[in-house]
């Protein structure tokens, strides 16, 4: 299945010496057109919603609800520069919500290392995850899918139909209530790691590595690239970084339950699929990722603000994606027939 | 083969003489009866049975006197998977109750969740092949109208009876009727939330709703409750977001609320999770004392929110009813007397509020989860 | 030159004699497994006809998404957008039914022919916007099933012309249900589609090597486009079963169809990496997960070792079909053997590692640990 | 010698051949000619234009100008289902085999032998199965253990025998385009494919021969055509010339006639 290719079709700095303005915009169109596209939803909504969309308290319902979908779309996305799936990252975040919380209130174990014991048993999940796909050889949507299932299934033996529920001490709430600046600390959070990632895959050897591999595995190998070890690492990465999400979901809700976390899968994968149609359009990226959850998050709340209903988010994901996808798709066209 | 077709035959033969017993009913008529595709309890039972098995379930138990060669077998099939824990709790009560009663008892649960319809449908059958092995079969339906047909198959089967949970509108078209139907009724909720509301904040009010998934529970909860303030308190609806049962839609609708719609000043939620969510956003702007917020059932969670004055009111549900009227239920049939239940059986709700005190909330709660316990629950 | 039957030379070896079958190995292994341990767990129970019959009826289902499914993966393809073709299309059909007066025959053909439309429409966004097919049917997903939700809102649809119910669960007297009998015929067609039609050999020379099938002047495209409409009208298909079955249909239903559906193919030994196609595996696949999901609920276990159980049977028989082509290929090594390598030895050091840390945390964990605050 | 040089003229004819991709040119004014019964051999650096040259030749590019003349007519064509409607095919170093499928499927992948059943068309797999045996033999002189194998599972020798027996099959086949027939295969197989290439020659085909290796050219050429910097940089006569005559050509140390 080769449905993660990576053929990156961003400019390159001579082709855009050579061309007219009209050239440069027709070139740049597909790069920035989903962050165009949010800054074209922001104003309009603005300019409809004059009173209730342009606000701070609009602004910090969205990050508040969006951030958690940010990480697990960034935390997909690494896998997927590779050129494998994480399905994980949506049946993971269950078990790891739940976890979270009664690690504390079942086995008394203090928060922080409740936190620490989360965010290993994430790290141990992707490790797993990398061995079947990297030393089993499963294909990873497979891999990922089975060992989803398990997680789900351990969440629901964990928790048998209860809420898990207590008073967590006051440190954990913080995790995620606190406000910075007047906006919420997982929007801080989101910054970091974003810019954190986009130095680590941009900058850095293990991101040049990670794209070769995605590109073509058998060429990255043939350059002395070790591959397995670097998949092995994509999925720790991807496992690590939805047990924080699943950390941070259950400092937000203050309960786990089964019920809670799986509806994250689709808009965590939309939101990573979309970031790989902008900015460096071709291929994932950090920065596109974050446009990608972002357009989401401002599209479907100006939405519901105008009265829609609870189908707009099924709704509007697929279109968005569909649309962003045939955008990206004519640019590769063109740019295919420039090469014929 | 043979075997095959006989037993189909049999179903059928069954299946005939079954809806003689049900041909009776309606036992009387109420408003809307011919619109309506589903008898409302008030139609379908016996006067004085239901709130005999009320007053049955909120008094002590009365040990059962029979004997028993072996434990009665139990069968659930619920779409406990994913959902809060209200299954697990209708569990405990049932299971609770049974041990106060003196009757021994086997269980096996059939888990799914809510939206697979078809692994029920798969569990129904399973269990009525396995017939021999029950002797009751609780049906939570993971939707009425989609599991309508498991319900009359099961009820059809006389090797053991038939109890189906969280529903309480017996559907018309039924060829057989289970045994009882367990539930709280939202609609009797909804009027009694009403009421209140309206004593304690008078006419011409402005609200905003998050409501569930459009759907029979949606309407009872928060369609008859509005229906109820237009009318009798003449109240406006500024707003109606459908945040499908999810604390983030309750959240994401609050959110909305506050800033597109500040002249409500009440938000109704229709269920805990959304109320959680709702309370959620309004303390994350400091707007929970000014906004009056209310929940749906009376759930721990909500109580906690009332005492800390970030909710306001609930209609309250004396959640371990229906799991102990069912213990109830199978006393009475194992001492014959099915002839009493009521066809379907309403548990007892009422408002909570906050100007309740400490106490007297710990005493409504002591109550309502007598049997699944206060607070977390224990398995 | 006359030809002959006869090969001259070395008899045809047995590991190719095999080939063909390979595929379902992995699914027959798992089938027997469950057979001998039912065989021993709860034999009166499980093996009576009407138990053949519930497995039979709850894998019907299935079998032509299945079928279906099996083209689309060997193509190098994967649709995850079924179960919502599935609600959506027998949403429609049943307001035709319900509101319109449609009859239902006609009703049902309508269901089939918009699925296939949707399929058209997933193939043509594939094909013409080049976008992968994970994504591409992905976002078709959210689109059909939002769809259905506009339509249908949370409202329910039940109680149907009896055609539809025969068609779900109707029983032909002494002989299989109705919906088995149209299943196995998907499958029997679709087998008879993979070998004997031009459709199925390109299916297989497409995901085996696009480029040659390019190159030897096969339409690449329309034949994919071919596979998603066969796809749309089976989903179709199996949403108008479910309708039947349940005799009510609603937006929502029909959730977890593609996960089910294609881990049913790849369990029967048609590879996600194109090319390799067995029809009979698929149908294997999908007896195997309705077998595994009646055992365990006949052994009344708990519900959730339903989750696990399917996991993990995912996940091996696909590890044993790569480790039977992986040994065929590199010649015949242990397991063992390749846990001895270098690289390997690397691994369990570090998974080792890893477990250690954490039980190490846990320890502290637990002497840190106040009285557990179990309390709301 | 038996080039067909002397007694008629060439059966294909490439006049003026240029072809650009964008800015960059990749053949410029390129001639060649193929006789039948000859096996014309093209060689040259990566990117001398080799492959554009055969792919212009077999109607998968179009040129940007220059003809293509086939007995002596001239010849336009869109695609390379055009030039095997000429007689003009390929065999590619990829083999262009779908590796699941058996050989029968194979050799009439995209050209497959049909019967009507119940008035349903459908394939006649037996046919094909028994018409791959005999051309795999009469043509080839290669017997195939099993039929019934994906080709995944043949040797490279049986592969390429499998693919050019889809070329030959066609009846109207004259000219024959081989890339790097060898380039896989170990010493015994490259012995036999280059036998597999003397019996096409006999049968009067003309076989165009891409290869890295001056041994086999050298072993079954009548001619050479040097490409260098998408230049024809010289055509030779085998019998006349030497490997370091040609060497020569490749790398441009010496300028040819």
């Amino acid at each position: 299945m080769q449905s993660l290719e990576s053929n990156a079709l961003e400019p390159t700095k001579a082709e855009i010496q050579g061309l007219s303005i009209r050239g440069k915009l027709l070139r740049f169109l597909p790069v920035y057109g989903l962050v165009i596209l949010t800054i074209i939803l922001i104003l309009l909504f603005s300019i409809l919603l004059p009173t209730t969309f342009p606000t701070l308290l609009n602004l910090r319902a969205i990050i508040s609800d969006k951030a958690i979908i940010a990480l697990l779309s960034l935390g997909a996305m690494i896998p997927m520069a590779a050129g494998r799936i994480d399905l994980t990252v949506g049946y993971g975040i269950v078990l790891w919500h739940i976890l979270a919380i009664s690690l504390q209130t079942l086995f008394g174990i203090p928060w922080p290392l409740a936190v620490v014991i989360v965010l290993m048993l994430g790290a141990m999940t992707g490790f797993f995850n990398g061995l079947l796909v990297e030393v089993a050889k499963i294909d990873s949507f497979i891999a990922t899918l089975g060992t989803g299932t398990v997680l789900y299934a351990i969440a629901l033996w964990h928790t048998g139909g209860r809420q898990m529920v207590g008073v967590l001490p006051d440190g954990f709430y913080a995790l995620s209530t606190t406000f910075v600046f007047g906006l919420p600390i997982t929007g801080y959070y989101l910054i970091a790691i974003t810019v954190f990632m986009w130095l680590v895959l941009e900058y850095t050897p293990i991101g040049r590595y990670l794209y070769a591999i995605g590109a073509n595995q058998r060429a990255a190998q043939l350059n002395g690239i070790p591959t397995r070890k670097y998949v092995i690492g994509a999925f720790m990465a991807s496992g690590t970084m939805t047990a924080l999400a699943g950390v941070l979901l259950a400092s937000k809700l203050r309960i786990g339950q089964a019920s809670v976390g799986l509806e994250f899968l689709l808009p965590a994968l939309v939101g990573a699929f979309l970031g790989s149609t902008t900015i460096k359009p071709g291929r994932v990226n950090v920065w596109g990722t974050v446009v990608g959850v972002a357009i989401l998050a401002v599209g479907i709340s100006g939405i519901q603000q105008f009265g829609g209903s609870f189908w707009v988010e099924p709704l509007f994901n697929g279109v968005t994606l569909l649309i962003a996808i045939g955008i990206a798709g004519y640019a590769q066209r063109r740019k295919g027939a420039v090469k014929k | 083969m043979n075997k095959l077709l006989i037993t189909t035959l049999s179903i059928l033969a069954l299946s005939s003489t079954g809806a003689l017993a049900e041909d009776k009913l309606p036992l009387k008529e109420l408003p809307g009866i011919a619109d309506r595709d589903y008898w409302v309890p008030g139609e379908v039972n016996a006067d004085g049975k239901l709130e005999a098995l009320q007053a049955v379930v909120g008094a002590e138990g009365v040990p059962f006197t029979g004997s028993q060669d072996k434990p009665v077998e139990i069968a659930l099939i619920y779409p406990s998977a994913d959902t809060s824990d209200f299954w697990a709790r209708n569990f405990l009560a049932m299971t609770k109750r049974l041990e106060e009663l003196g009757i021994k008892y086997n269980t096996t649960e059939f888990a799914s969740r809510q939206i697979e319809h078809s692994l029920q449908s798969t569990y129904a059958n399973q269990v009525l092949q396995d017939g021999d092995i029950y002797d009751y079969v609780i049906f939570g339906p993971s939707e009425l109208a989609i599991q309508a047909d498991n319900i009359d198959k099961l009820s059809g089967e006389d090797s053991f009876k038939t109890y189906v949970w969280a529903f309480h509108t017996p559907l018309k078209d039924l060829k057989n009727q289970p045994d009882v139907w367990f539930d709280f009724s939202s609609a009797a909720g909804a009027l009694v939330m009403c009421d209140y509301m309206l004593e304690r904040l008078g006419n011409g009010v402005t609200m905003a709703m998050n409501r569930g998934i459009p759907g029979i529970t949606d309407n009872q909860r928060s369609g008859d409750f509005k229906d109820c303030v237009m009318e009798k308190g003449d109240w406006k609806v500024a707003y109606e977001h459908y945040g499908e049962y999810q604390r983030e839609g309750g959240f994401e609708g609050t959110s909305l609320i506050l800033q597109a719609y500040p002249e409500a000043t009440i938000i109704h939620n229709a269920n805990t999770a959304m109320a959680m969510g709702s309370v959620e956003a309004q303390v994350s702007v400091g707007k929970e004392k000014e906004i009056f917020s209310t929940g749906w059932g009376g759930t721990g969670l909500e109580l906690d929110a009332i005492r800390r004055g970030e909710l306001d009111a609930t209609p309250m549900r004396m959640g371990d009813d229906v799991g102990a009227a069912t213990a109830e239920a199978i006393k009475a049939d194992l001492e014959d007397r099915s002839g009493e239940l009521p066809l379907v059986f309403l548990g007892r709700i009422t408002v909570a509020h906050d100007q309740m005190g400490a106490e007297e909330l710990d005493a409504l709660q002591q109550e309502a989860f007598r049997f699944s316990g206060v607070g977390a629950l224990e398995r | 030159m006359t030809t002959t039957t006869h090969h001259p030379g070395n008899p045809v070896k047995f590991s190719e004699r095999i080939e063909p079958f390979l595929a379902i190995i992995g699914p027959m292994v798992m089938i027997l497994a469950i057979l001998l341990f039912m065989g021993v767990a709860e034999p009166a129970r499980y093996f009576r006809l009407s138990n053949l019959n519930l497995i039979l009826l709850d894998a019907a289902l299935y079998m032509p998404m299945a079928m279906a499914m099996t083209f689309v993966i060997t193509q190098r393809g994967i649709d995850l957008s079924i179960g919502s073709v599935a609600a959506l299309t027998s949403i429609l059909m049943a307001f035709l039914i319900k509101q319109f007066g449609f009859s239902a025959p006609v009703a049902i053909t309508i269901a089939l022919v918009l699925g296939a439309l949707c399929g058209l429409i997933n193939g043509l966004v594939i094909t013409k916007f080049k976008v992968p097919d994970l994504i591409g049917t992905l976002a078709m997903d959210l689109v059909y099933r939002g769809l259905a939700l506009v339509i249908a809102k949370g409202l329910v649809l039940a109680r149907f012309p009896e055609i539809l119910t025969d068609i779900g669960r109707g029983q032909i007297p002494g002989f299989i249900p109705v919906p088995v009998v149209i299943g196995l015929l998907t499958m029997a067609l679709g087998y008879w589609l993979l070998k004997r039609t031009f459709f199925g050999r390109y299916t297989v020379a497409i995901g085996s090597n696009p480029e040659a099938a390019e190159m030897t002047g096969i339409a690449v495209d329309r034949y994919k486009i071919y596979a998603y409409v066969l796809m749309g009208a089976a989903a179709a298909l199996a949403g108008v079963m479910l309708t039947g079955k349940l005799n009510a249909i609603q937006a929502t239903s029909a959730p977890y169809f593609n996960l089910h559906v294609i881990a049913a193919v790849v369990v029967g030994g048609t590879s996600l990496f194109g090319g390799r196609a067995s029809m009979l595996g698929s149908l294997a696949g999908v007896l195997l997960l309705s077998m595994m999901i009646n055992a365990l609920v006949t052994l009344r276990i708990e519900f959730f070792w339903q989750s696990v159980a399917s996991g993990v049977v995912i996940v091996s028989s696909v590890a044993l079909y790569t480790w039977l082509q992986k040994k065929d290929r590199d010649g015949a090594k242990g397991l063992i053997a390749g846990l001895t390598t270098p690289e390997s030895l690397k691994l369990l050091r570090l998974s080792g590692g890893l477990i250690a840390a954490l039980a190490l945390l846990l320890l502290i964990g637990s002497l840190l640990a106040g009285n557990p605050v179990a309390s709301g | 010698m038996p080039t067909g040089e002397n007694n008629s003229g060439p059966l294909v004819s490439m006049r003026s051949i240029t072809k650009r991709f964008g800015g960059v040119t990749a053949l410029s004014i390129v001639d060649l000619d193929a006789y039948a019964g000859e096996v014309l051999a093209i060689v040259g650096d990566n990117g001398a234009g080799k492959s554009t040259l055969i792919k212009i030749l077999t109607g998968v590019y179009q040129p940007t100008e220059g003809e293509i003349y086939v007995g002596g007519g001239k010849l336009v064509m869109n695609s390379h289902s055009d030039a095997i409607a000429e007689g003009i095919d390929a065999v590619y170093q990829t083999l262009a085999l779908a590796d699941h499928l058996d050989p029968a499927s194979n050799m009439f992948l995209g050209n497959e032998l049909t019967r009507s059943f119940l008035g349903i068309t459908v394939l006649d797999n037996k046919r094909m199965r028994e018409e791959t045996e005999r051309v795999l033999f009469e043509r080839l002189g290669v017997r195939l253990r099993s039929l019934d194998v994906p080709t995944a599972s043949l040797s490279g020798g049986q592969r390429q025998a499998v693919a050019i027996a889809r070329a030959v099959y066609h009846e109207g086949l004259r000219v024959l385009v081989m890339d790097e027939p060898t380039a896989a295969l170990g010493p015994q197989e490259t012995a036999r494919t280059l036998k597999l290439i003397m019996a096409l020659k006999a049968q009067g085909l003309a076989v165009i021969l891409i290869s890295h290796s001056l041994d086999d050219v050298f072993e079954v050429a009548d001619r050479v055509h040097v490409q260098r910097r998408g230049k024809c940089a010289g055509v030779v006569q085998v019998s006349q010339s030497s490997q370091q005559e040609v060497l020569g050509l490749i790398v441009g140390a010496e300028e040819a006639a």
